[in-house]
């Protein structure tokens, strides 16, 4: 299979992910969706290694992956505490800052 | 004593000072002081006079050096007096015929608290007369031009706690400047067609300058004229002016500074000369003045007005002589001086009946006075006969004189020049005598309170020095041509021109016009009963006695859509120039607030607007451009 | 396939090393350190050191740079004058930033909740509090964010960039959850803040990926040799640089990306804010600026529509609606906003001369918007037992503080008047530094927007002043609002005063510093 | 040589410093450590004004040329020629008047101490301004005195000071801001270095037409809202009723000609075929200000804002001879700036008497005061005849300079511009006549005279105005060589066009 089909793949899956993002209100299937949009990156980045016919881009998915695991710490310390408070992880409900 | 000819205008102006910050201690002596600086100045101008005529005809133009006034790269302007015939002649009239109702003064205002400052306004207005026929340049001029208007309003105004004098004071201000616009615009041309504003540049750059030129300087010169000299349009503010003091009527709105605009087209002279159309609308002017101001003048009731029509229609007479060109120049200053004489005796006489009859001017009130106050009766008859130009009273010589050059010429002009000219005799006749008999023969009509009684020696002398001048001066003037020829280095020669009618019918006719005008003023005023409220008239009359509905025409044309658009610009200024910018306030907070809606706090949103940002930023570079 | 091990150079980096070292160390006395008064003043004393000696460690280098620089990690990283000087602006940003975080109220209360882990209104949270306990993480938290930034600066690499980006953002989330007050906010404000930056994060990872893959580089000299060999530009290449510049102009504040800011900016507790606001926006700048003038230089003809769109966007939204804020946390974070959108002026024009001007630009933007933030904190509501209580931070509460405090009413105005741009104040060199960059580049045009959107931001500006200085204290709450006397949070305001009148009186010093810096090693422009 | 200009700039910041430094208890001699300023920077100009070669009017004296931020091309470059002087001098005289004239404002020290130290900045900032030879340090004056200016009026001040205030200060920075654009691409257009704004290395610069035009729009614009000139001039009338009149005062006569100052010495002399080409519809500008703003006059009824529409009348005038470009009218447009300053200082000064006596602005509050203050009465029309231009009193010579000699460039401009000499009329002897003649009103019977104080306020300058109005050459021999320098540039045509 040509590799340029992973990249449409990621870009697809880029797709989904910032789709969730905007459309699930619930905070942990929005924050799988971010998860989402950088795998996409890694899917990109694994397949242009491959076209490039080097190893750089998977070592830098490797890098990308670390990175977001800390990522996914923090997010769910947060979503975790506001879960403790409201009871909810609605994202729209906290919405007293605005205007 | 000629260099020394600033004092002239520097020691009425240093009393004035002098008497404006002494304060109340000046009260006892101020206007003594102001009756010496003017007496002070007529002696200095007598003293350079008598040096002039001691000079060589062609030699007697004096240029006194001042001081540096503009220096600057262009307009380099010294200030300087002239010392010619033609302004030692005013010379001698302001401080003379000035002198003399000073003294006047000093009795007339005696019961005012405010005397001192009734002085210093006078002797300021003397030192800005001065200084305005003296000055060497048309903007030093312009200088003592607006400081007899400073005067003029000051004095109209000077009881002006009275709403209505205040309100003429400030038209007469108003109007002149006006014609001041007409001085400024003059200036503007001269400026720039000849480079400077002084008379020996202007007038030696005449010859150079195109005909266009010179005929748009004259007829600026003639709107500046009309202005000060109440011609003709702007001759409302005359009758207004009457509100002032009496002595000031005499001096300033008689004698002297109303005929600064005859003086400014004479000493124009060499302008006019190149502009002979300019010189059609002066006499033109001057002859539909001379008309007007007689119609109005036959019917006003109110003794100071029905002179102030009268001046005007005498400096009609003066205008038309000065727009005639050179033989007509020497004839304008001659009406002017002996006019001078007899307008302000008049005055004068008319102070005194109203001294007499408690302040009050209505003539149908008047009557039968010459038994009461027989110095004014013929002190005031002097002038009557004066003005009419019943020979030998100095009016028959200068207003014959001017008569006869209006009818000289070619074309259409003298014809209606001269008929204007003498229709005007006729007139004249008719509304002095009927002033005349109203206020001196007749029934007495007077009010209960009234008690008639002449006025004091202080007032009276006066009189009768200015009577004796209106009875001899036109004649001593006239022998031998000794005015004309006086005056002759600055007018320049007069070409004697034949009239198209012989000067001996037009005398006669002349004097006949006026005597049937006597005759029917007799009849109607000293022979009949005059009616104490004024009758219904016909619609020239109801005309006459508004002033032709100047006032009227002034507020329809002028006054009101000038304030229209003032309260219209106020509300313009508001609503839109200011909305402008606070509108642009305004949509930008309204922006805001509607922008900040955009800001909901939903996460999702926001997360949203990213993506459609980042797809638009995409597509605009992708696309390279909008 | 060889793998080679790269040779590391690590004396360039030890400013970073020193500051990171020390947030790992901070870590480590959290369990260390039992009680939470001597934790307090430990932590503090360590940030402030790591700092100064970062800072310290940076200006030698500065001083003793050989040549132009050095390149790290086979071009991973670029120490050279320009990631220097922005490093000792972040290091200076963030000394500040650790007085405001260990600046208490004179209650003895930090900005901070006692326990992040309790809940808002539960029991523990009144236990810890009665206990004294006090969140002294934050220390350790702003180090690693400050370590990240400076990374950030020096990096020359996108994937690295990433990960440099996340280093500095994470501790920021959590700093931003823990507010000791209307802690609700605060947590809302981190959840908004964190899940829009793993958003614009993953925008950033795959436009990095798309750059990857038209040009087979990561570096930024790598990408930049292939962006200038191709003639026709490359659809993929364009994206990919989109996609890279929208995740740097998210941490800026820019619109459309800045929705973020008004609610992390009041939500966060306030020493946060002003470190966040000043430190994050200039390390946004620094990167955004390194890798336009050595990648994307060439496409300046195709990213002139991005920025000027932008910054004309940002300028005018910032501005309107700071106009109709009625919060001072708020209004400043509008305004920051604008600022992006100025800041973005500078690259309008493409100049060179924008890279000694934005260091000017943000230094200026940076102290004064510390010491606003530094001044918000020390206006406070009085609780009704009289004790000090939370911020006063609605508009209204700050009227007549000229009388109150003139000394916290005058800065404010000075650094008000410094973010409008008046003369003799820091703002207003910054400003024209900005404008002259773009002015340079022939965005004339841009700059006209810009001083007509400055103009109009002068009227929040002033309207803060009018409240403090031309308008009473409302009848009946002369007791409502206290001025606190904290001396940290004082320390910082003079300090603050001072760089901001220096800075505008006599910065011949650091625009002589900043033209120094306006030289990249590695680049096509400069 | 002693640095006149540097310590004419630095003594009254000094003293602005001074009495903030003071502690309170100290403070009750305020007014008089301020006016001490103020005397001793008086005679300090007025020696300096001894040592000004007047034969040498045109070059910058008293020059000091050193560095500031050369980084970004600046320097603190200061002189005078004989413009710059008398601008100078028309500052000093009349911030210790003001001060004198509002003496009695405030009780409370603290807020007196303000007034005061505030009105010392400003004065800092106007003198340097009129003195700065360096493109950015004027502008850094021109911008930086808006602070201390917008105090003044935002502080103290009737109820809508503070809409005021922010109307002032939007309108001069949006004026000032776009300046700012016009500033920093002059300096690109220009030499550069570290003295590239100097206003020297910035003159004779050879620009593209285009280039010329846009950057001389952005000085122009700015210049006009200060002047202020129709339309952008409606934040003055809104600042004059509502500030203190000591600040409008100042404000109008002095800092507002700025706004010419900068068109004079700045636009004609850096841009001068802009200038040429501008020039047509900026001299409708004037004349629609001479003449709008004289008929807004006639139709207020609150005296101060009255006053300032005469003033924008007034500045029409000044900016009609400036664009002229005649050696006269620029001379006449110079002399004017001074002479205003000094009619509309006392006028504003006056004015503010009758407001302390009546406590009301209104024309309509007054009437029939002439009976009872017969001296306040004579001092108002003395200087509201000089607002009108009557000869004997300075502003005469100018108005009169500028209208006769712009005549030969711009007739019909002119002629306008002569109705608004009817309308002066018009305008002030209206209100005379209304405040002081007719009948008394009521409650006005026992109208305090115009005190001591209040008599050194205005007296000094009708002394001022008598002088110059009589004899002028005083002024004008320093101005002619400006003058003609400017002539000089604006008048060269561009080769080739």
């Amino acid at each position: 299979m040509d590799p340029i089909s992973f990249v449409y793949l990621a870009a697809i899956l880029f797709a989904i992910g910032s789709a969730a993002v905007l459309t699930r209100r619930n905070a942990i299937v929005a924050f799988m969706g971010v998860e989402l949009m950088l795998n996409a990156a890694n899917l990109a980045l694994v397949s242009f290694s491959r076209i490039h016919g080097e190893v750089d881009g998977q070592v830098m998915a490797f890098f990308v992956m670390v990175v977001a695991a800390a990522e996914v710490v923090v997010g769910l310390a947060i979503i975790i505490a506001v879960f403790r408070t409201r009871q909810s992880i609605s994202l729209d409900e906290p919405a007293e800052l605005r205007g | 004593m000629l260099d020394l000819s600033w004092l002239l205008i520097a020691v009425p102006l240093a009393s004035a000072f002098v008497l404006l910050l002494a304060g109340k201690r000046a009260n006892s002596w101020g206007h003594w002081m102001g009756v010496a600086a003017s007496a002070s100045a007529f002696l200095v101008g007598l003293i350079a006079f008598l040096q002039m005529i001691s000079r060589p005809a062609d030699d007697r133009a004096i240029n006194v050096h001042l001081f540096e006034w503009i220096p600057g790269g262009e307009m380099h302007l010294d200030a300087g007096l002239l010392v010619d015939p033609l302004s030692l002649t005013f010379v001698l009239l302001i401080t003379f015929v000035g002198t003399l109702i000073h003294i006047y003064s000093v009795a007339y205002m005696e019961d005012d608290a405010n005397r001192r400052i009734f002085f210093a306004y006078l002797n300021l207005f003397v030192a800005a007369m001065l200084l305005l026929v003296l000055a060497d340049s048309f903007l030093l001029l312009f200088v003592g031009w607006e400081g007899v208007g400073l005067a003029s309003y000051l004095l109209i105004g000077f009881w002006n706690f009275k709403p209505e004098y205040a309100t003429a004071a400030k038209k007469a201000f108003v109007v002149n400047r006006i014609g001041d616009i007409g001085l400024i615009i003059a200036m503007g041309l001269m400026f720039a067609a000849f480079g400077n504003l002084d008379f020996d540049t202007v007038f030696g750059g005449v010859s150079g300058a195109s005909e266009a030129t010179l005929t748009a300087i004259g007829l600026m010169l003639l709107l500046a004229a009309t202005g000060k000299s109440a011609q003709f349009p702007l001759q409302s503010w005359l009758g207004d002016a009457m509100a002032g003091p009496t002595p000031v009527s005499a001096l300033i709105h008689a004698a002297t500074m109303v005929t600064a605009g005859v003086y400014l087209i004479v000493r124009s002279a060499a302008i006019f000369n190149g502009a002979p159309d300019a010189r059609v609308v002066v006499a033109a002017v001057g002859a539909f003045t001379l008309i007007l101001g007689a119609v109005i003048g036959m019917a006003k009731d109110d003794i100071k007005k029905a002179l102030a029509a009268s001046t005007m229609s005498q400096i009609g007479y003066m205008m038309l002589a000065a727009g005639l060109g050179p033989i007509g120049y020497a004839f304008a200053i001659f009406h002017l001086v002996t006019h001078g004489f007899f307008k302000a005796g008049m005055f004068l006489g008319a102070g005194s009946v109203m001294h007499g009859m408690n302040d009050r001017v209505n003539m149908r009130r008047f009557g039968a006075l010459r038994a009461a106050m027989v110095v004014t009766w013929v002190t005031f008859g002097a002038g009557w006969l004066a003005i009419m130009g019943i020979p030998p009273f100095s009016g028959f010589f200068s207003k014959d004189k001017i008569i006869e050059a209006a009818f000289v010429g070619e074309g259409w002009q003298p014809w209606v020049f001269g008929l204007a000219a003498l229709i005007g005799a006729g007139l004249t006749a008719f509304y002095m005598s009927r002033l005349f008999f109203m206020t001196f023969h007749g029934k007495a009509r007077w009010e209960d309170d009234q008690h008639p009684h002449e006025s004091k020696l202080m007032m009276t002398v006066p009189m009768i020095i200015l009577a004796v001048g209106s009875a001899f001066l036109g004649l001593i003037l006239a022998s031998g041509d000794r005015f004309v020829d006086w005056l002759e280095p600055v007018t320049g020669h007069a070409e004697h021109g034949e009239p198209v009618i012989a000067p001996m019918v037009l005398i006669i006719a002349t004097l006949v016009l006026v005597a049937i005008g006597i005759f029917v003023a007799w009849r109607k005023y000293g022979v009949a009963d005059v009616p104490i409220e004024a009758p219904a008239a016909s619609l020239i009359t109801i005309a006459a006695r508004n002033d032709m509905f100047q006032d009227s025409v002034n507020r329809a044309v002028f006054q009101r859509p000038g304030q229209h658009l003032t309260r219209t610009l106020v509300y313009a200024d508001a609503a839109v120039v200011d909305g402008a910018a606070n509108g642009t306030a305004a949509g930008i907070a309204k922006t805001g607030e509607v922008t900040r809606k955009m800001q909901t706090g939903q996460v999702r949103g926001y997360a949203a607007t990213m993506l459609v940002g980042l797809v638009i930023l995409v597509i605009i570079v992708v696309q390279g451009g909008l | 396939m060889t793998f080679v091990t790269p040779t590391i150079e690590w004396a360039p980096l030890i400013p970073m090393m020193i500051v990171l070292g020390a947030a790992a160390l901070g870590v480590l006395l959290e369990a260390i350190i039992r009680t939470p008064a001597t934790r307090r003043v430990v932590q503090f004393i360590l940030s402030i050191a790591a700092l100064l000696v970062a800072a310290g460690a940076a200006v030698l280098q500065w001083a003793t740079l050989d040549g132009a620089g050095t390149i790290v990690m086979n071009g991973m990283i670029t120490v050279d004058r320009q990631s220097l000087l922005w490093q000792i602006i972040i290091l200076l940003f963030g000394i500040f930033g650790a007085m405001l975080f260990a600046s208490r109220t004179s209650a003895g209360e930090s900005a901070f909740t006692p326990l992040g882990a309790s809940v808002p209104g539960s029991q523990d949270e009144t236990i810890a509090r009665r206990k004294g306990f006090e969140l002294t993480e934050v220390f350790p938290l702003a180090l690693f964010a400050v370590g990240g930034m400076m990374l950030f600066t020096s990096v020359t690499d996108f994937i690295f960039l990433f990960v440099a980006l996340e280093v500095f953002s994470l501790p920021l989330y959590i700093m931003v959850a823990v507010s000791r007050r209307r802690r609700l906010l605060s947590h809302e404000a981190s959840l908004k803040y964190f899940l829009l930056g793993a958003f614009s994060s993953a925008f950033y990872l795959f436009g990095a990926a798309l750059l990857y893959g038209a040009t087979g580089q990561s570096s930024y000299e790598g990408v930049a040799l292939v962006v200038q060999q191709t003639a026709s530009t490359d659809p993929l290449l364009l994206t990919g640089a989109v996609m890279v510049i929208v995740g740097l102009l998210f941490k800026l504040g820019a619109v459309p990306f800045h929705s973020w800011t008004p609610d992390a900016y009041q939500g966060a507790p306030t020493p946060v804010t002003a470190f966040m606001a000043a430190a994050t926006k200039a390390a946004a700048a620094a990167a955004l600026l390194r890798i336009v003038y050595t990648t994307f230089y060439t496409l300046g003809w195709e990213l002139s529509w991005l920025f000027w769109a932008v910054a004309i966007a940002s300028m005018v939204l910032g501005t309107v609606v700071a106009l109709v804020q009625t919060d001072i946390k708020r209004m400043l974070a509008y305004s920051s906003i604008a600022h992006a959108g100025f800041i973005l002026v500078a690259f309008g024009g493409f100049s060179s001369q924008a890279l000694s001007a934005l260091p000017v630009y943000l230094v200026t933007y940076g102290v004064a918007t510390i010491g606003a933030f530094a001044v918000v904190t020390q206006v406070r509501e009085r609780t009704e037992d009289g004790s000090i209580g939370g911020e006063a931070t609605r508009l209204g509460q700050w009227a007549g503080l000229g009388k109150r405090s003139p000394l916290l009413a005058g800065a404010m105005a000075l650094f008000l008047l410094s973010f409008a741009g008046i003369p003799l104040t820091a703002g207003f060199i910054g400003k024209f530094q900005a404008f002259s960059a773009a002015i340079d580049g022939g965005a004339w045009v841009l700059v006209l927007i810009a001083v007509l959107a400055s103009a109009a931001s002068v009227f929040f500006y002033v309207r803060l002043i009018i409240l403090m200085f031309f308008t009473d204290v409302p009848e009946g709450a002369e007791e409502a609002v206290e001025v606190d006397h904290s001396p940290l949070a004082r320390a910082v305001v003079v300090l603050t005063m001072i760089l901001v009148l220096v800075l505008g009186i006599v910065p011949g010093w650091f625009l002589d510093a900043a033209n120094n810096a306006a030289v990249l090693l590695i680049g096509v422009a400069g | 040589m002693f640095p006149f200009l540097t310590v004419l700039i630095a003594l009254p910041a000094v003293g602005a410093a001074v009495l903030w430094a003071l502690p309170t208890q100290a403070r009750g001699r305020v007014r008089e450590i301020a006016i001490g300023f103020t005397a001793v920077e008086l005679i300090l100009a007025a020696v300096m004004f001894l040592q000004f070669d007047r034969d040498a009017a045109g070059t910058f004296q008293f020059a000091e040329t050193h560095s500031w931020i050369p980084q970004i091309g600046t320097s603190w470059a200061l002189g005078v020629n004989g413009i710059g002087l008398s601008m100078v001098i028309l500052a000093v005289i009349l911030t210790p008047l003001a001060i004198l004239a509002g003496w009695r404002e405030d009780r409370d020290v603290k807020k007196r101490t303000n007034y005061l130290a505030l009105i010392l900045l400003s004065q800092a900032f106007m003198v340097g301004i009129f003195v700065a030879r360096d493109v950015f340090l004027f502008y850094v004056m021109f911008e930086a005195m808006l602070i201390p200016l917008y105090f003044l009026i935002g502080m103290f001040g009737g109820l809508q000071r503070r809409y005021a205030a922010v109307k002032f200060l939007i309108f001069s920075l949006v004026g000032g801001l776009i300046m700012l654009v016009g500033v920093i691409a002059l300096y690109f257009q220009g030499p550069g270095g570290p003295q590239g704004f100097l206003t020297d290395n910035l003159t004779g610069i050879d620009f593209s037409t285009t280039t010329e035009r846009l950057i001389f729009l952005a000085f122009f614009l700015a210049f006009a809202i200060k002047a202020p000139m129709f339309p952008v001039h409606t934040w003055l009338p809104d600042v004059a009723e509502t500030a203190r009149v000591g600040t409008t005062a100042l404000l109008v006569a002095v800092l507002d000609k700025i706004g010419t100052f900068g068109m004079l010495t700045l636009c004609l002399v850096l841009f001068p075929d802009a200038a040429r080409w501008a020039a047509p519809v900026i001299i409708v500008f004037a004349v629609i200000s001479v003449l709008y703003g004289a008929l807004l006059a006639i139709g207020q009824e609150n005296m101060l804002r009255l006053v300032s529409f005469t003033s924008i009348s007034h500045f029409g005038i000044m900016v009609l001879g400036i664009f002229a470009f005649q050696q006269t009218s620029i001379e006449g447009a110079s002399l004017y700036m001074f002479n205003h300053g000094l009619s509309t200082g006392a006028l504003f000064f006056v004015v503010g008497f009758l407001i302390a006596r009546r406590g009301s602005a209104n024309i309509s509050d007054f009437g029939g005061l002439q009976k009872v203050v017969p001296v306040l009465a004579g001092t108002f029309l003395i200087i509201g005849m000089s607002a009108l231009a009557l000869p004997g009193l300075s502003p005469f010579i100018s108005e009169i300079m500028v209208l006769v000699g712009a005549w030969g460039a711009v007739p019909v401009a002119v002629a306008f511009a002569t109705v608004g000499v009817v309308l002066a009329a018009v305008y002030i002897l209206w209100m005379y006549q209304r405040v002081f003649t007719g009948p008394t009103a009521k409650g006005l019977k026992k109208t305090r005279e115009l005190t001591l104080r209040e008599r050194l306020v205005a007296w000094p300058l009708i002394g001022l105005m008598l002088i110059l109005g009589f004899f002028p050459a005083i002024a004008i021999n320093y101005l002619r060589e400006p003058a003609q320098d400017i002539v000089s540039i604006v008048s060269v045509e561009e080769a080739g066009s």
